[in-house]
């Protein structure tokens, strides 16, 4: 069962994966979009932990929610609102249960993810961090490590995609053959998962 | 790279700060990021709110003032703004009359704005929303994020802004804006990528000899990449990409738009071409705007828009405007 | 190098046909390369003509209008333009209340200046000169062509050119375009090289990590090279070494110029920074403008120009002003 | 003796060596300049020829003169009224005659270089292009190819000079180390000069 302090370890985990790896994702967002996606979610995922630090909700879905408004205010650009969206979204789907299972987390990251396709009108294929979240939601009823490992194979698939949502989408053919940034930073979501849940 | 800053992490709040030093008929709140004109809210008026990310100076903040923006958000550097400093604007410019948000169709700008207009309007606030998305570089817009907004912005919250400030009422105001929206249309080249703070360097690498055909504003490559052209030949490709789209029967509004990093000196050259291929093409012109308006940090290239405009547009037009950036009449 | 042009060639006569096209109030010689103000010559008026190579615009050519110059005499890029634009513009202009020419100090400039004032007077036309020199990285002026003329020639064609538009007499023109000149001091840096399009590069290599300090406006290398700065020390620097040379005992009016390659963004960021040094050093500042103004085509880098302004100067300041790059009052 | 025609083919020989060396000329000028030296004189030279081509006055100081004014009036920066003093004024010098010897050339030449030192307010050492105009207006009484060898050495000694006079003095200390453009295309004057002559 996980609780409202393993949330906070998750999005701390997070924090320090997109901070590592912000040099990466602004790089991937540099060929394909406008170089800033490794600074936006550094910037809001910094504002999470912080903020989780502080005052850190009992609850797991308390933890959630809170970090995707604080995502939500912090960030700005597309992610902004969509990790927002999948974090609150998951958050109050998760309810005032004090702990959750892995099936009720991957249950409540399902709605998230859902929430996200709605509020940016993408589906799987449309070379997004959809890439990676569907199918990473799908395999956590497995296990974290399949989540995990879902979520990186979606993260590359989308390397040979043709952008059709986001800022990507504008290179037209050109966007081919490079890896979508918020995929990658998905992919990063489930490893920081993984890890604080086998730890 | 080498940039006039102190660090990456704080170039918007020192942007803020400058300007506020230089625009005493401003209120800049630096740490919530939202630039307010000093007498707002004006009793009755409606009020215009536009945003988008920082690195397009003097849009939009540079156009906050009497005859144009009441607020501006301005985000980091290339990224949409978030929705409380909208919401916060709303709160600080509506008179009761309404606002009305002003947004670049990204998926960014568009999903913050959203978030934000459901807010504002849970705080009481009427609010409405036009999309400017006037880059016809964007072509198979079913596919993509849709056309993006560019150069037409300042149409759009120039028109927009002295139909508020004559009184018109939210609805009028809005349909001003869709009607800019629906008449004008952009394409821009580059000639260079953009440095952005963040990255520290070049957004992309563009071998010598070629330029890039089809861009936005943001520093992304552009749709293709084609041989150098002369200003001439530019001329000819991006006015025939905005008369492909647009089949003006009014005389023209034209803004000759600056990337940032083009010489003034290039740009009127570039306008004399531009005005050259019009004539060609049977386009009068009404009124021209050539400067760096709408840009792209330091990035090289130009963009060009247009605006089929009616008398009322024109009048709009003409209507006095006093802005750190735009600014005539009274 | 790839710039938004035609050829080389033309550059200059292509830039005057786009401002023709773009600005109706003004009358363009293209082939002569003289720009006057329509309504000119102003009966009773005192008129203002100024010029200098092509490259820094919007100056001259941008500041042509009421309140501000009679007429601009653009040269080639850099290159001082020739006696017959002087004496054909001063023709052009003169109600016969005389001619102010605005000269900056440099060797080209002023020897055709000189004998255009000679031709002109011998058609008898009354000419008075003043010369700007305010850059104050040119220490010892004794063993060189002296103080450059950069920032400070804004303030000198705003202020004059204000006095000329109240009526005042030639003498009173020249007088208080001479004070402009004693009290301002100016000082730059340049983060990049620019490129004219007769080398087609950079006129200069500069090394990573390093910056040009205390340079001019035509892309000539500065006095040092140093490490790089951060804005705030850049700031620092530069106001230092113009209260160096100019102790304000008026509050002072501030330009922060950019070069032309430097984002809108960091020249209001840096505008914090030179704000925050002059409060520091207890200078108030009493009007403050931030722009590209004086450039150096696509050069990265700033300029911060004090005027040390008093009340007849600032009431001058304050007044309208109506030019293409310059415009406020009624 | 030396007559206009004579004088028309030196003024075309120079355009001729302008044109050649203009790239040479805006290096030199890039180095401690503005990069238009070759530039100004390439437009000013060609003019001349064209003037000259077109009307070319019956006399060698008719020609000078000529050439002179039209360098006023299309160089512009320092070199145009430098230059054009320097072969105005010695047009001037030598009046109406229809021929001249090589001795008269000198003397209506060394006046033209103390005009433009009166116009200039620079002297020998200053790095300027009176570096190669003096020594060569000297050497001219002497010999066609001493007046040509005298400019290129006076030329190549303003290298190690510090500039005391026009833009290269903003520079300072800097400017030493680098030919001065002016005094680079006062030796094209004098080459030309003594291939015309030896023709
Ligand atoms: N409509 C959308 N639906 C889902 N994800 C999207 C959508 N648009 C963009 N994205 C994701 O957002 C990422 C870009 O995020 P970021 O760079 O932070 O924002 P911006 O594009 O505004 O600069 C893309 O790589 C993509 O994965
Ligand atoms: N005061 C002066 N006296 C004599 N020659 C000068 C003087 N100032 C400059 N020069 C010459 O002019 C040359 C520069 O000419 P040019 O580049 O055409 O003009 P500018 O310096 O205006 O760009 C210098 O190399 C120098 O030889
Ligand atoms: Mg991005
Ligand atoms: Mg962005
Ligand atoms: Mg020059
Ligand atoms: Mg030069």
């Amino acid at each position: 069962m996980y609780d409202g302090d393993f949330a906070v370890r998750w999005m701390a985990a997070v924090a320090v994966a997109v901070d590592r790896e912000a040099g990466r994702l602004t790089e991937l967002d540099s060929a394909i979009g406008d170089a800033d996606h490794g600074a936006n979610l550094r910037r809001g995922f910094t504002a999470v932990a912080e903020a989780l630090a502080k005052e850190p909700p009992a609850t797991p879905g308390g933890v959630l929610a809170a970090a995707g408004r604080r995502l939500i205010s912090t960030v700005g650009g597309a992610s902004g609102p969509l990790y927002g969206t999948l974090l609150r979204r998951a958050g109050k789907e998760l309810g005032e249960e004090p702990a959750v299972d892995r099936e009720g987390l991957a249950r409540a990251l399902a709605a998230g993810v859902a929430a996200v396709g709605r509020l940016g009108g993408a589906v799987v294929g449309d070379k997004t961090m959809l890439d990676a979240l569907t199918p990473a939601v799908a395999a956590l009823s497995e296990s974290f490590a399949a989540a995990r490992s879902a979520a990186e194979e979606g993260a590359r698939a989308t390397v040979p995609l043709r952008a059709r949502k986001g800022r990507a989408s504008y290179l037209g053919e050109r966007s081919i053959g490079h890896q979508d940034p918020g995929a990658t930073s998905s992919a990063l979501l489930f490893a920081a998962l993984e890890e604080v849940a086998e730890a | 790279m080498r940039m006039l800053i102190n660090v990456p992490e704080t170039v918007v709040a020192d942007a803020l700060r400058g300007l506020a030093a230089a625009h005493p008929e401003l209120t800049v709140d630096v740490e919530r990021r939202v630039v307010v004109r000093r007498d707002a809210p004006v009793a009755g008026k409606v009020a215009l709110v536009s945003g988008g990310g920082s690195g397009h100076e003097p849009l939009h903040a540079g156009f906050v003032g009497p005859g144009m923006l009441d607020a501006a958000c301005p985000g980091e550097v290339f990224t949409s703004p978030v929705p409380d400093q909208m919401v916060r604007a709303a709160a600080a410019v509506d008179s009761g009359a309404g606002v009305l948000f002003v947004v670049k169709n990204y998926t960014g700008d568009v999903l913050n704005f959203e978030m934000a207009a459901e807010l504002a309007e849970d705080e009481g606030v009427r609010v409405a929303k036009v999309l400017v998305d006037d880059d016809v570089a964007v072509t198979d817009s079913l596919y993509t994020a849709g056309r993006r907004g560019t150069g037409a912005t300042l149409f759009v919250e120039k028109l927009a802004g002295a139909a508020a400030e004559e009184g018109a009422p939210l609805e009028r105001v809005e349909a001003v804006a869709r009607r800019v929206v629906e008449r004008s249309r952009s394409f821009g080249v580059a000639l260079s990528a953009c440095s952005t703070p963040a990255k520290g360097g070049p957004t992309f690498d563009l071998p010598p000899g070629e330029l890039e055909f089809g861009v936005g504003i943001h520093g992304e490559p552009g749709r293709e990449r084609r041989a150098m052209m002369t200003s001439g030949e530019i001329a000819e490709a991006a006015v025939d990409a905005v008369l492909d789209d647009l089949r003006p029967a009014d005389p023209v509004l034209l803004l000759v738009n600056g990337m940032g990093g083009t010489p003034l000196l290039e740009l009127y050259g570039f306008n004399a071409e531009v005005r050259r291929v019009l004539a060609e093409r049977r386009v009068p012109v009404a009124r021209t705007l050539v400067g760096n308006y709408v840009t792209s940090l330091d990035m090289a290239g130009a963009s060009v828009t247009l605006c089929a405009a009616d008398e009322e547009l024109l009048r709009l037009w003409d209507a006095p405007v006093r802005t750190p950036a735009l600014r005539w009449g009274r």
